[in-house]
């Protein structure tokens, strides 16, 4: 084969693929994919994986504080689902072949990034029901439209994850609305989780259209289904009529109902306070990748000893055999 | 004679129950985000929620008992640290994962031979629970079992760590077969459950799988003892104020 | 102009300050019986009594100025942790000895030339308590720019201990030098600080000392700021969970 | 010298040290003293050195839980006076030709001793004026009897030792009055604290005369100046009024007054708990050695420096002159 026959090749392969891509039909492991197809793939499912893991940690940090048993429940079963969307999700991106421990390591090494909500800290009970509530809420957005997304484990992990997180996203409502209805000091602490979480959670949907360089590939691939500020969009529509139901007040002066466009129009983002997070200087990226890497230091013994038992344990059969 | 009334007894023995649940539960649940790796992060929280779970039906049952219209978040999070009866060995610091895996492993030990025995319990209500929670102990048994061979019989250093958890947890372990008056009420009512029957299967399984994982279970030099009077290590009060707090802060409302 | 009334500011001014001492002050006495030898248990105690004693009679002050009938203890143990004002730097887990060096040294050089020049307050009771306080700041200054030192120039493991701590501790080191609405007013009424003053007093000790020590200061990468405005790291909950434990409890009570 | 010139001249010594003895002259770290005497000595004094820097613990349990900044400068004052009892007691045990590190080490290795009150836990608050009440208290009565002790260095130790725990007992009683004349909880705390120290505060004098057997050596050398039922039963005498005065009761129903001796008579003693925690099988024993060997442990690399520092700083001064 000549190297002109590959180039031959790969353009009928790439033609074919947009083809079957155009047609909604699923691109599988085993299929021909353009090698950048399959970096933006594991970079964006591992990012996604990544999320989840360190998206134990704020909400986690209120596990042995939670202020009843049920909540308590509630907490430990999500901070579960968490863990286990992080598996399937590592699954999936290994299917693109690429390794858990590879992609580990690139979280632990700063090279993968993860989503910068969860370099916020949880300051109050609040924080937990608003989580749940705000960014479960901004995920489902993004991960709906995600339940087509054009490569068949990705799709299909993300339709198992949206199922999940909009029973999160409604706990988490009514876990505000407990606080809503409460005392002073509840609806205090129900307004604050608010106004520190609502710009972040905003910020989930990334950059405005304008700044956003890698869309209009990924929107051909059909990685990506909608732009993010049309996605955006579709949240603030949503949530602030809940928050209004909630009796609390959106912590935007700008944001109205626009009875022309027919969707509420919101302020100026703070994207100074955005990028400085995604660069690593968010408040608790430094603890969040801390947190992470002392837990797989000080898992390492027990992952050698899982490992040279098993050996042991094959060998016996060989053995027996 | 005692002087203990039935119910008096039923209430006391319900509470002990629940709070061993809630607080090896709660010590467990400390790894939630932090286990040695994904898999196993899940495997804690499903044993920590199962323990959560037991702990809010005997909590529930307790607070009926007793009719005084307390319910579980009561008796969970407004008793102070002497009133919490546990065992002293659920409320010791989860430390390393060895030890974390050998508590737990004794106590899925304990709790299987237990409930198993009070499915037979003439109380209907705790018989009721010990059927839904002797399936859950049979798993975590399973499962606690699975890595205590694991690291007994996986590297030098795991079982090492093995040995040093098993030295550092032993003094707690004869206290969980203590048989006091509240257990002989429960009992001679056919109620309660007999722990020497506990005991002696205890050490059989423990011994059985601990053949299996090269590891020696010590006759402990001596025995600590007192969480079910009360008097407990000091590190129930730092775990109580932890989990207590934002309850304490804020009594009496709905969350 | 300001929304700010003088008496708010001068509230909000003497609470931070209190905070700062109490945290600071708290971190400190952890060590309390565990410290590297008797010697230096006694003196890590004596510097958490000075930070004790100051933060009371700034709480004491505080109260007073803001005229609600507020005690040091409603002040200290009634206050969540979005109203806690002090620098995040405070409230750091006390880490290895190296890094309760480093932290404390940061701390006492911004107190010596904070007082320093708090004694020119017009606020009578402020540059009373400054006059005052100022004399035990020296004090910490010398003794903990000892330890820099002696653990920078010590062995191998000491040196790379203290360049792992001002690591880590580096990026909370800005946040004491940010001026905001609150300083601006106090400034303005001659009561407060210029923090650049102290700015560069802080950099300048810092460096002589870090001179001596073999170290090195780094300009941080980036810097965490937010404890003012109540906005803490993770740390400060747990902390305050344990410290306000008992009151939460007993509200209300004579001790 | 002969063997025999040795034993006539130790003869010799011993009489003329006895009779210094009888004479209540103290003797001074240069002059000749018994073997055993010395030995005695450090073992009695490095005891208590070890109580006083073990003591530290279970209250120092208390001083980030303090239920009001007053009482939580006392307690870390109190600490802090504990430590320098330490100190100074180490000291006066090293004019004997012990060394600190050597007593530092049999106490880890658990071949020395210390006060068997510190292995009981603090479980409530009402533990900490307890203590200082209870506990310094019984000190105090051994102490004083230790002020006029024949061995000078340690008798002016303890003539300081005795003014500071005076103070504490003072503050302990104190603080025990503010919970006696608190609310409900505050009183069953009061009494739950009295309970279980009680019994551990009477056996701070070791066991009964007739079980005592370094007793009539110890106090003809005047190292012991009064026996073990003789100091409790003034303890119990001084202590009893104080239960009474606070609105508690003693928690041993046998305890009454007695006409005719004079004193307060008490029931049987839970000897077996004695013993037992003396043998190292206390509540907290475990707790207590493996936090003092945690300490050291992890102050072993901040000794090293500041004596490699120290040894530097010699070098440039000697290079200099």
């Amino acid at each position: 084969m000549t190297p002109q026959d590959q180039v031959v090749d790969i353009d009928a392969l790439e033609k074919e693929f947009q083809e079957r891509i155009d047609a909604e039909k699923k691109i599988e492991p085993k299929d021909w994919m353009p090698e950048a197809y399959r970096r933006t793939l594991i970079r964006q499912i591992s990012q996604h994986a990544h999320s989840e893991v360190v998206g134990q940690l704020p909400e986690g940090n209120w596990i042995t504080r939670a202020p009843s048993l049920r909540r308590k429940a509630i907490l430990l079963a999500k901070v579960q689902d968490e863990a286990g969307h992080g598996l399937y999700l590592y699954s999936a991106a290994e299917t693109l072949g690429s390794s858990r421990e590879q992609m580990i390591d690139d979280l632990h090494a700063g090279k993968a990034k993860y989503s910068s909500i969860f370099n916020y800290p949880t300051l109050s009970w609040a924080d937990v029901p608003a989580i749940g509530w705000l960014v479960d809420g901004a995920a489902i957005v993004n991960q709906v439209a995600l339940c087509r997304t054009s490569y068949g484990p990705y799709s299909r992990a993300m339709i198992r994850v949206c199922k999940e997180e909009s029973f999160h996203a409604r706990q988490g409502f009514e876990g505000m609305l407990a606080l809503a209805r409460g005392n002073e000091a509840q609806k205090k602490m129900c307004q604050d989780a608010i106004n520190r979480y609502w710009w972040p959670a905003l910020m989930m949907f990334g950059p405005s259209d304008a700044e956003s360089p890698n869309s209009a590939q990924s929107m051909k691939w059909k990685i990506k289904r909608f732009s993010n500020d049309e996605l955006r969009q579709k949240f603030v529509d949503q949530t602030v009529p809940q928050i209004e139901y909630l009796g609390m007040e959106v912590p935007d002066p700008d944001c109205k109902w626009n009875e022309e466009r027919g969707h509420y129009d919101i302020g100026e983002m703070p994207w100074e306070e955005f990028f400085a997070v995604i660069k690593g200087h968010g408040p608790c990226n430094h603890e969040r990748l801390q947190a992470r890497q002392k837990a797989h230091d000080e898992g390492n013994w027990v992952r050698e000893a899982a490992l040279a038992y098993q050996k042991k344990q094959a060998d016996k059969k060989q053995s027996v055999a | 004679m005692s002087d203990l009334t039935q119910q008096e007894a039923l209430f006391t023995y319900t509470l002990r129950l629940a709070d061993n649940a809630l607080i090896l539960g709660h010590r467990l649940s400390e790894w939630c985000g932090h286990g040695p790796f994904l898999e196993e992060d899940i495997g804690v929280i499903n044993t920590a929620l199962d323990l959560l779970g037991r702990c809010r039906m005997l909590y529930s049952y307790a607070g009926e008992v007793e009719g005084k219209g307390r319910d579980e978040d009561d008796l969970a999070f407004h008793r102070d640290e002497r009133e919490f009866t546990n065992y002293l060995l659920m409320e010791q610091p989860k430390g390393d994962f060895a030890y974390t895996t050998i508590r737990q492993f004794y106590a899925d030990v304990w709790n299987l031979h237990f409930y198993t025995e009070l499915c037979n319990s003439k109380d209907e209500t705790l018989a009721a629970i010990a059927r839904k929670v002797v399936k859950e102990c049979r798993y975590h048994f399973r499962h606690n079992a699975e890595w205590v061979k694991r690291l007994g019989d996986g590297t030098e250093e795991s079982h090492q760590r093995m040995n040093d958890a098993i030295a550092e947890a032993s003094r707690f372990v004869n206290e969980m077969f203590e048989m006091d008056e509240v257990d002989q009420v429960m009992v001679d009512a056919g109620v309660g459950v007999d722990l020497n029957v506990v005991k002696e299967k205890w050490i059989a399984s423990v011994d059985q799988v601990f053949a299996d994982a090269t590891l020696q279970r010590p006759e402990p030099e001596y025995d600590r003892s007192g969480g079910r009077k009360g008097l407990h290590t000091e590190q129930l009060g730092f775990l109580l104020a932890e989990m207590q707090y934002v309850q304490r802060c804020h009594p009496g409302l709905q969350w």
